[in-house]
């Protein structure tokens, strides 16, 4: 128990996804599903650097910079296609962009 | 000796809590009459000698003042906004090296909390959560002012810490490490970093400017223009601890120039550690002679001043010293 | 950059007025970025940095302390109105003739008079209301004993308002008159040195 | 022992504030909640020995990344209450499948892979350097393609966001404006 060894990491990991998911599934504002799809990419970057520390690899440490960097990119397209949505339709929601076939 | 260390870094903590409260509050003293100099004026005289318990008088005048929470405010993110500004000043100043190692009774001190080996990443790393003090007050409180005081300072906050990093990324080429330690040992062999760096000295001296919202750039809690921004529906202590976050920013920011271009505390004798509080000394009055000084520019030149003349010039500046270093 | 009119002739000697030469706003970014330039370069920044370091220096202070020290005010300071006695006979000057209730343009004086039983008219009641006076002056101006006058009394800070509007407050003490120590008004109309001789008798049988 | 203390307590936070990101109903609690999610969870990039990974985590996420999200959310008009969906019974069974799976995979995972061996090992060198060693010597194609990714995504945002944005609103007039509604809320692409 005061050991803390790689399955702690990575429970938690598991625990952070599924909060994740739950945030993805039920939000219908589309900002707070980035929100979520934030934390499941975090939850991610802590099993890899986890992983990384556990067996003395760096490689995990590489992924999750590249998992940041695919973050920053998402941010910076979605809420760019976002506020294209908004200025069109006044509308972020979810259900709304489904309606809206074609 | 696990407790030992323990105890000193406690000590270590509160010391640089009370000393940082301490100087962000005869800050505003030292702001008030500077200020009064320089327009002609006297400043704080009524409270003690040359008013110098003015800070006292203020701080009973805060501490004792009615807390108001207006109705449509989100409460507790309205409540916690103050104590983002304030603590993140506190925490940035763990990784300074405010003075060079002694002896104390027979004991080596490091007046330093935590060396640890990413010092300068994680300076600008607690500055930039800085913002979400101005952020997150200025969202919560229901107000226009406020909101248009969020949106600037989100701009503000995110452009020049680009600014920031790039000016600061060719220094820790030369030196290459992150520590701030290891830059003032860097300096003490090989002479300032001012000398071979002047471009990157200037552009994080402007973009400290920036950072701590101070005068050219003071734009986040403009009063002629919206009121006090974040500060609008704030009272009291809490309205005091942005204050105090403010002070405490500047005196960091103070610190950190010297630290990284000035030559620090030198080769760690005590000529060295006063010359290291002159240049810190010099550095804050410098915050306030600008404010006797200039006027505010306008938000769209601050955008435009950060991203199509000093960032541009950052990333030269380190191309350039790449090839040389080459 | 031309100058559509010139100012009319307004008496005002010509070597006071310099016109400031405004260069006309660029407009393509190249001009904006010459000007950029030029303003960073040319140190006009640290000019404004030299002036208030100067002031600093050279400590010119111009405050005044206000408690402690006050500035000097003139003898026709317009504050708080004074009420004022005969010199002769130690009564008050005040005739109960009304011009100055008439002519006070913010409506902020009130009087009340009666005959007395010497058949003279006599001040029953007379207020003024401070917190609608504009100070105009216009009261001290039309009366004709120079009864009304404005005094020198700036500090008018009290619990309420109403504690300066009593004729009583305003008329001078008595025992201030008999020490001869009433200020008489300095300003316009006010009874000049060695009045006495330099009115002629009037002739009984006028 | 403070390597544990830390942990659990970091633990327990992390969670507690993303449990509040995606349950409140209030967008400002939720952003505040993530924002600090995301400085504890660099907290365990500390304590694992990462300290850059734990710094960019601070300065990309926590100054750029959130900050963005609040000029987002001020842009929006979701400063606010936030809708939620209506509940969904199917989800939940969903979801509960997906977290059994996930936890038995993520406890078999360590057993299975017990004799992996590191590629690149740490080293003795500080953190710092050996990240910059590993990064622009086996990563730097990714690295360099992540920053051309980056770079895109930069333009992409500017010109998606940057459409448009010279029209102020507050120079006109009413009845222009409702003409500029109008014509935006027309269905443009039906014949």
């Amino acid at each position: 128990m005061i050991e803390i060894g790689l399955n702690h990491y990575l429970v938690l990991s598991t625990i952070l996804f599924a909060i994740g998911l739950v945030g993805v599934m039920k939000r219908k504002n589309l900002l707070m599903l980035f929100f979520a799809t934030e934390i499941l990419l975090n939850s991610v970057n802590i099993s890899f650097a986890a992983i990384s520390h556990y067996y003395g690899d760096l490689t995990g440490q590489m992924f999750a910079f590249f998992v940041i960097a695919i973050a920053a990119s998402e941010v910076a397209v979605g809420l760019g296609l976002l506020i294209v949505w908004h200025k069109r339709y006044n509308n972020i929601d979810l259900d709304f962009m489904t309606r809206m076939k074609g | 000796m696990e407790t030992a260390y323990l105890i000193e870094t406690i000590i270590k903590i509160v010391v640089i809590l009370l000393v940082f409260s301490a100087l962000a509050g005869l800050g505003t003293y030292f702001e008030r009459k500077i200020l009064a100099f320089m327009q002609r004026r006297l400043g704080p005289m009524y409270v003690g000698p040359f008013g110098l318990l003015q800070v006292a008088a203020d701080g009973v005048k805060l501490f004792t003042k009615e807390d108001i929470i207006p109705t449509n405010v989100v409460g507790r993110i309205f409540k916690l906004a103050p104590v983002i500004t304030a603590a993140t000043a506190f925490m940035a100043s763990a990784a300074i090296p405010f003075l060079p190692s002694f002896e104390l009774f027979g004991y080596k001190v490091n007046p330093i909390v935590s060396d640890i080996n990413i010092g300068i990443l994680y300076i600008l790393g607690v500055m930039g959560v800085g913002l979400y003090g101005p952020l997150l007050g200025g969202m919560a409180s229901a107000n226009k002012f406020s909101l248009i005081s969020a949106a600037r300072g989100a701009a503000v906050f995110i452009s020049y810490e680009v600014v920031t990093g790039l000016s600061i990324l060719a220094p820790i080429m030369m030196v290459g490490s992150l520590s701030l330690i290891d830059f003032n040992n860097y300096q003490a062999e090989n002479g300032w970093i001012i000398w071979s760096q002047p471009v990157a000295f200037i552009l994080f001296w402007i973009a400290a400017f920036a950072e701590t919202g101070r005068t050219p750039f003071h734009l986040i809690a403009n009063d002629h223009e919206i009121i006090d921004g974040f500060g609008t529906e704030y009272s009291g202590m809490r309205w005091g601890l942005f204050f105090i976050g403010e002070y405490a920013n500047m005196f960091f920011i103070s610190f950190v120039i010297p630290l990284i271009f000035l030559g620090g505390f030198g080769d760690g004798s005590v000529m060295g550690a006063l010359a290291l509080l002159g240049k810190m000394a010099f550095f804050f009055f410098f915050f306030l002679w600008t404010r006797a000084a200039w006027p505010d520019v306008r938000p769209d030149q601050l955008m435009w001043l950060c991203w199509k003349v000093l960032m541009p010039i950052a990333v030269i500046n380190i191309v350039i010293t790449g090839l040389v270093m080459m | 950059m031309k100058i559509e009119e010139q100012f009319n002739n307004r008496n005002v000697s010509d070597n006071g007025y310099f016109m400031v030469d405004i260069a006309d706003y660029p407009t393509t970014p190249w001009g904006k970025f010459k000007r950029v330039v030029k303003r960073t370069f040319r140190g006009e920044l640290f000019v404004g940095l030299w002036v208030v370091m100067r002031e600093m220096i050279r400590f010119d202070i111009h405050t005044v302390q206000y408690p402690e020290e006050k500035m000097p005010i003139g003898p026709r300071y317009r504050a708080v109105h004074k009420m004022k006695r005969l010199w002769e006979s130690d009564t008050e000057r005040c005739i109960g003739c009304g011009l100055c209730e008439k002519i006070c343009i913010s409506n902020c004086i009130r009087m009340e008079t009666k005959i007395d039983e010497n058949s003279r008219k006599e001040v029953s009641e007379y207020s003024i209301n401070l917190g609608r006076c504009i100070f105009c002056g216009y009261c001290a101006e039309v009366c004709p004993e120079l009864a009304i006058t404005h005094g020198g009394e700036y500090e008018n800070a009290s619990e309420q308002r109403e504690h300066f509007v009593l004729y009583e407050d305003m008329l001078t003490p008595l025992d201030k008159m008999k020490a001869g120590t009433q200020k008489e008004f300095e300003g316009f109309g006010a009874i000049t040195p060695h009045e006495d001789e330099r009115v002629k008798k009037t002739p009984l049988a006028y | 022992m403070f390597e544990a203390i830390a942990f659990y307590l970091f633990a327990f936070l992390t969670i507690a504030m993303f449990y509040i990101t995606v349950t409140t109903s209030q967008a400002l609690y939720a952003l505040t909640a993530l924002a600090a999610g995301m400085i504890f969870i660099s907290a365990f990039f500390f304590i694992l020995g990462a300290d850059f990974l734990g710094a960019v985590q601070i300065v990309v996420y926590s100054g750029a990344v959130m900050a963005l999200y609040a000029f987002g959310m001020m842009f929006f008009d979701t400063t606010r209450e936030v809708q939620e969906k209506k509940g969904n019974q199917y989800l939940v069974v969903g979801l509960a499948t997906i977290s059994a799976v996930l936890a038995v995979l993520i406890f078999s995972a360590p057993i299975i892979s017990d004799n992996i061996t590191a590629l690149y090992p740490v080293g003795t060198h500080g953190n710092t350097q050996e990240v910059g060693m590993v990064l622009f010597t086996k990563y730097l194609v990714p690295f360099e393609v992540a920053a051309v990714m980056l770079l895109v995504a930069m333009i992409a945002g500017i010109v998606l966001a940057g459409k448009k944005m010279d029209e102020s609103l507050t120079l006109m007039t009413e009845e222009e404006i409702k003409d500029m509604r109008a014509e935006k809320m027309r269905p443009k692409d039906l014949k």
